[in-house]
Formats: structure tokens, C-alpha cells, sequence
């Protein structure tokens, strides 16, 4: 299978000050696996556009703490108190985005389009700056597409061309940043051959993805606290 | 969990009607679905899941089936999966009937402030913009007191508004206020005060029927 | 099941002088029932949204014999002659919208996004009096949302509560066209009990679906020619 | 079928690489996957389909699984569904490596005009407008000469231009060119034609090398 590389080459299509679209939702649907070794490497100035930073030390937080990254966009961080922290002392950029318009501004970017009209936040902090249009008597702003270097997905299967389905709401950001990367990477449990893949539940083409890393993780689908 | 936060979910479950589809904020309208009794309502979750059911048993968790709230749950008959951005088509676009969230403040007019405090750090607003802006009705669950004791209905917002689209109904423990262009109906009492004192925990002016106010004060 | 109806009650969902959304491709995944209802009714002034407007005298061509439209706004109505001559003599309005423009113009329609910039069409006749924008030294054009009243689609299965799955790629338009009427419609091959559909094949979820008509065609998927 | 038009989808087949996502317009177009030999690409349908396979035999057409030409297909392995909105997020953002069309006129820089007739109804236009602005990569595959005798490769445009992206490639049954933004440069003649016998039936100047110039003319 072509796609399939080492979880080490990753490194290799990453570079300092790159912008990187991240799926995931919290920790679930999150490429740990691709995120461990980010953390364990010397890359610097990353922007992370993702709806969450982790928490502290998990997820995306590795990334926070290993100091590889300058800027963070995405819809909450305040779950993560290292980021609240690192934003305090001035230490990471934070730009906040509603999240249903993160998701938008992602499919934008991913589908040519350049810009869109949103009635979310109109009237807002958020929306300060933002140029204002009326259609039909009601005021919208206007939200920029959001593009990636790279794109850092999990996925549930991929098959051997790069089709790939997700776990239930696993799925969230990543089938949106799939679309969005210039190189889209994705992590994913499992390997099937082409063909075992129902065309009908496949929910990202393999058009768009570029390489498949296999989990490091043994999934936990009975997790007992 | 308190009784107070019991009392607003079971009130909130009232306004509920069955068919509808319903996104459920963080904490007190997470209580909703415990008080539904017969009646049979779609949860909507907006990281991708129309149809959400009760919390599994320790054995079935996966942690890839989880709620907006980051809790593991289930899926109802006939419920869908879908990504963020289709997700978010449905709330932004009005297919949601219903949003039940909290608020820091709400004012007059039902403005809603629910995502920011003054002078502190600003660093989540999630899913509740969207909402604001898109959902059918919404209905703010919330406490009387903010936890400084300062009423939560206001005239005015002091606190960063989450939008210009209104709440329709306020439910805390002690009344259900409705929004009108008007501003702020008392339509009910939920607890042993009277409309004066009322009045006196409220941070803003509300109509009332006298017939409300007869029986009640 | 509650969003069950005769297909003669559509006609009381549908005034005068509505617009209405149309799924198909072609005569592929085409409402064929429902068009049949309204071609055999007095309704007047129609604005149909569609790709194509069917084929001389068959799918939404019956439409147009019927004396039911005043406009049509899509991708492609060569194929239909009688398309052709009803506006050349000034019989039948005509907005010719590029083909992703168009699906994408009803998706914000249904996502209440009131416009979108695309590089679609820019300095083509379709561009013409359009506001232009530029992003990142590329010029975008602005196209509006589109809406509808109500909403007439084509699936392959409901289930009892209004899921609906689309057979292969009939599924085309019908899914953006489900998300942006007022009152949607879908005509099916087949119904069946909540819970027989798999919640990871249900391409439209019950909340945007209204009313639900059986089909009164026989799917004729051996067809010899 | 002419046997020009199997000439030029032959040739643009040459042009096509292993793993490449390709929309193929109506036409000559669709005559090329007959050609492709060992070559493994990805068919895209605007409709909705990744992955078009080949002619199904009658007992197995389905007209709800049809290409864009509207014509019965078959899937290949590894193929998937989807719909019309999300096709042209593949098309317009970038994500099909290759369109091959046909067109009326082709300008000297490679703009394209491929969807009306000046004076003509105007009724059609498709993905035309989509796919010019966003593959990767775009080969015009083209009689040389339209049905009145005149050249479609020509210095202005007198035909509605379909967008401002470019063409890099246009082939027909005489010969390959190439658009740079210096012009058109003819890479390879495909019939008998002299150089200067091309240039007759060709409505812009192209560049060329001395020794294509030696070679063929």
C-alpha cells in the first residue's frame, strides 16, 4: 500500500511555522499517535487550527507542553488550563472562532471557496472587524476559508487506496480537514484491502488523503473508570 | 446535584413537545432528559449525532461516542451521524426546534451573554454563538443568583453578548420569565416568593398579569 | 408513521408562485411521482430550481407542457428542446447558474449562510454584475444563497421516522435540496421501520424531511434497451 | 465514431499517470478510458461518484448509478458515493488532478470558451465553469477544425470565455500544444501536416522548435 508510511516520516512533511488543521473533538476522534510524535520532535512556530487544545498534557495539550506551537485557533480552550495559562503569559497566541464557523471556514478552504456570510456572532467581540453585509434584512459578517500545510486526521479504517470511515461522533472536524491540507495524514485503527469498504459509508474519498499511519494505540472500546 | 438545578430541568422539560429536536447546553439542561417522562424528543449533539440516548453502561463506553459535553452516550433508533460542518448546517440553518442553554446574563429583551466574563480570559465560546444565531427557540436555563449573588436577568448586558438573536424564555427556580419586543413577562412562579420579592432578586423589570400576581403574592 | 401522505396532498403545501427545490440529475433521482401530481394540477407561476428541467415531455418536462412555470434557475436545459423553445419565445424565464454554484448556493441556503465567494465563472457572462472580491491575489466572485418554499426529493428508503438513503448517484442534488425548503417532500422507493437503517448510511437525517410519498413507479433497475 | 476523435483520446490517454483523479467531460473525453492500457487513474462524476467503472451489461443498468453524460456505469473497486455539493468541494477546491474536456475555442494563452455560441441560446453550461476553475489540470481534447471549417485554436476569444484559468494542453487529431504565458507551443504533430501546413488551419501563432520544424515538416 502506497499511502502507508512510518509514523517517524511525518516529521518530514512538517515545517516550522506551518499551519496545521487537526481533527478531533476534545480527545475523541483525535490522531494521538501523529500528535506524540510531533511532541517528540524540535518543530517550532506551529499554528494549530483545531476546535480544542486537549487537555492538560493529552492531546493536543503534548504539543502545548513540548513548546512547539505559537498560535492556536479553534472554539474552546478553556478546558485545557495549560493554555489559559500559556495565553496569560503571553506565551501562545489564541484566536477564538464559534465552531460551527470553524467548521465552515474549513470547508471553504478545502472546497475553493473563499469566503462566506455567517449570522453566527454578528453583534459580537467576535465579530469585531469583520466586514458586514444585509441579505433579505439580515446582517451577516464575513468569515475567511481556512486552509492547512498539513492536515493531521483519525480515521477508523482506511482501505489500501486511502477511503476512509470514522467511529460514530469520531468523525466530527476530521472529514472537514481531510479536505483542507495540502498533505493530509491520517491515523487510523485499522487496514482493510479496497473493495471492503461499502461505497456508500465511505465518508472521505481517497482523494484526499495523502498518507496513512497506523495507531500506536490499542483502541479502548470498553474503558471501565 | 442540586434541587434547584432538578427543579429548572424538570420545568424546562415542560416546554418540550414531542418531535422536536433539541440541543442541550452544558450543565443544568443536561438534567433535561431524565424528566421527560412519555414524551419523545430527538437530542440533537453538535459534534455529530442526531438522536442521542442515555449514558451506557460501564462496559459499552466509547469514547468516540460521546456528547457535546464530552460524556459517553448512546444512539436512539433511528438516530444519524454526521461531521462537524453538516452539523452545524442543521443548527446555524434553523432545523434545530429548540436550544436549552445557560447563561451568565440575560437581559430585558432576552439577550443572551453565555460565553465570556469581563476582564477574564476569553478562551471558549464553543457551539453557543451557532445556537444563538440559528436555533428555532431557545430557552435559557439557569440559576436566579450568579454565584456572587448578582441577579442574572438584567437590564443591560455587562457581560460580552453572544449575539442579536434573543432567548425566547428564561426558567430559573423561582419563575418563568418569556421575551417579547415588550421585554420581560413574568408568566409564572416556581417557588414560594412573592412577585415583590421577586422583584427584588430580579435585575430588571418584568410585566405581570395581576391575576399572576393575586394568586401568587 | 406520521410524515406519510397521499401523493395528491402535496398539492396543499405548494401556492402559486412558489419556488421550488427539485433533486435529480437528468431524469436520475428525479421526484418522478411528485412532478406527476403537480403537472396534473392548476398550480401557476412555479420557479423550479433544479440541474436540468428533465427531458422533452418526461420528469420536470412535464412540468413545463403543463403550463405550471414561470422560471427556472440550474445548470443545463439543452437537453430539454422544448426548454429551449419555451424561452425563446419568451414563455419561460431562465437563470443559468454553474453546476457546483448551484449546489452550493442551496447548501448555504439550508446552512443559513446568506452568500459565498467562489472562482467559479469569474470573468465568464455568468459573472456579470456579480460583486468580485479578492483573496490571496485571487479573484472570487459573490453568489447568494438560495432557498426554496418547499422542497421535493427523491431517496431510495425512509425509514419511519424520515431518514432517507439515495440509490448510488441518484443521491446528486436531492441531499442539498432536502436541507433549504420550507416544507420538504420526499418520494420513496421504500419504507421502513426506525432503526433497519445503519445511523453511518443515513445521508439525511430525519429533522429536514417533512413529508414522506411513496412512489408509484416500479424502480426498473434491470432495464434492457 | 470517427476515427479522428479515437486518434485524439488516444492520445490524451498518453497524457494521463497512474493514481490520477480525472473528470472527463462529454465528448471525445469519454472515449479515453478504452485507451488507458495498464494505467490505473480515478474516474470522477460530477453527479457524485469517485471511482466510475465501465459499461454494465444490460441486465445490470441502474439509471439511479449514471455518469454525468448520463449514461449507465458500473463501480470500480474502491469506488465511492456522494452528493452533488460535496463533488464540487473535490472540483472547486482543487482536488481532481485532471479535467479533460472539449471545447468551441481555445485562446493562444489557453483560455477556454466551451459552453455558448455567441447569438445562440444560451442554456447550458454544467460543471464547465466549476472544473476550469478548479483541476489541478486541464487538457482540451478537440477536433481541430469546428464543423463550419473554422480553427478552435484561435488568438482572441469571439466565443464566451468559460473563466480565466487556463488550459495547459490542447490536443487534436494534428497535433499537441502547449499553453504557456508566452503563448502556445506545439510539442508534437499527430497527422502528416507540415508545420506549415498546420499553421494554415490554426487561427493563433504558435512557437516551436527547430527540430519538431525538421522532423515533421
Amino acid at each position: 500500500m502506497e499511502k502507508l508510511i512510518e509514523r517517524s516520516d511525518i516529521l518530514n512533511f512538517i515545517n516550522n511555522g506551518d499551519t496545521l488543521l487537526v481533527g478531533g473533538f476534545g480527545l475523541s476522534g483525535t490522531p494521538l499517535t501523529l500528535i506524540d510524535e510531533l511532541a517528540a520532535s524540535d518543530k517550532k512556530d506551529l499554528t494549530i487550527v483545531s476546535n480544542n487544545l486537549g487537555e492538560e498534557g493529552r492531546g493536543l495539550g503534548k504539543l502545548l507542553l513540548s513548546g512547539c506551537l505559537k498560535k492556536a485557533k479553534g472554539s474552546y480552550f478553556t478546558t485545557n488550563r495549560d493554555a489559559v495559562q500559556a495565553w496569560s503569559d503571553g506565551k501562545l497566541e489564541i484566536e477564538l472562532i464559534p465552531q460551527g464557523t470553524l467548521a465552515e471556514a474549513v470547508r471553504c478552504g478545502g472546497a475553493g471557496i473563499g469566503g462566506f456570510y455567517t449570522k453566527t456572532a454578528v453583534g459580537t467581540k467576535v465579530a469585531e472587524g469583520k466586514e458586514e453585509k444585509v441579505f433579505d434584512g439580515e446582517t451577516y459578517i464575513l468569515e475567511r476559508a481556512i486552509k492547512g500545510d498539513v492536515s493531521l486526521i483519525k480515521a477508523l479504517k482506511a482501505d489500501t487506496l486511502g477511503n476512509l470511515v470514522y467511529d460514530h461522533t469520531g468523525r466530527n472536524f476530521n472529514a472537514v480537514m481531510a479536505t483542507a491540507g495540502k498533505i493530509v495524514i491520517a491515523e487510523v485503527d485499522e487496514i482493510v484491502e479496497a473493495g471492503e469498504l461499502d461505497p456508500l459509508e465511505i465518508v472521505t474519498p481517497h482523494l484526499y488523503v495523502d498518507y496513512i499511519v497506523k495507531n500506536k494505540y490499542v483502541k479502548k472500546r470498553r474503558k471501565i473508570r | 446535584m442540586s434541587l434547584e438545578r432538578i427543579k429548572i430541568a424538570k420545568r424546562v422539560a415542560q416546554e418540550l413537545s414531542d418531535g422536536e429536536v433539541i440541543n442541550l447546553g452544558v450543565g443544568i439542561p443536561t438534567l433535561i432528559p431524565d424528566y421527560l417522562g412519555d414524551k419523545k424528543v430527538y437530542l440533537q449533539s453538535e459534534n455529530g449525532l442526531l438522536g442521542m440516548g442515555p449514558t451506557p453502561d460501564e462496559e459499552n463506553i466509547n469514547m468516540d461516542l460521546i456528547s457535546a459535553s464530552k460524556k459517553p452516550i448512546t444512539m436512539d433508533t433511528g438516530a444519524s451521524l454526521f461531521d462537524s460542518s453538516d452539523s452545524f448546517v442543521m443548527i446555524r440553518g434553523g432545523h434545530v426546534d429548540l436550544a436549552v442553554m445557560g447563561a451568565l446574563q440575560v437581559d430585558q429583551y432576552g439577550e443572551i451573554a453565555n460565553w465570556a466574563v469581563p476582564g477574564k480570559t476569553i478562551l471558549g465560546v464553543g457551539g453557543a454563538m451557532d445556537l444563538v444565531a440559528g436555533a428555532k427557540r431557545i430557552i435559557i436555563a439557569s440559576r436566579h443568583l450568579a454565584k456572587d449573588g448578582s441577579p442574572k436577568l438584567v437590564k443591560e448586558l455587562t457581560f460580552p453578548s453572544s449575539g442579536v438573536r434573543k432567548a425566547d424564555m428564561l426558567i430559573t427556580e423561582h419563575a418563568v420569565f418569556k421575551f417579547t419586543e415588550k421585554g420581560t413577562e413574568l408568566i409564572e412562579i416556581l417557588s414560594d416568593l412573592t412577585v415583590n420579592e421577586l422583584k427584588e432578586i430580579t435585575g430588571a423589570e418584568f410585566l405581570y398579569s395581576t391575576q399572576l400576581s393575586k394568586s401568587e403574592s
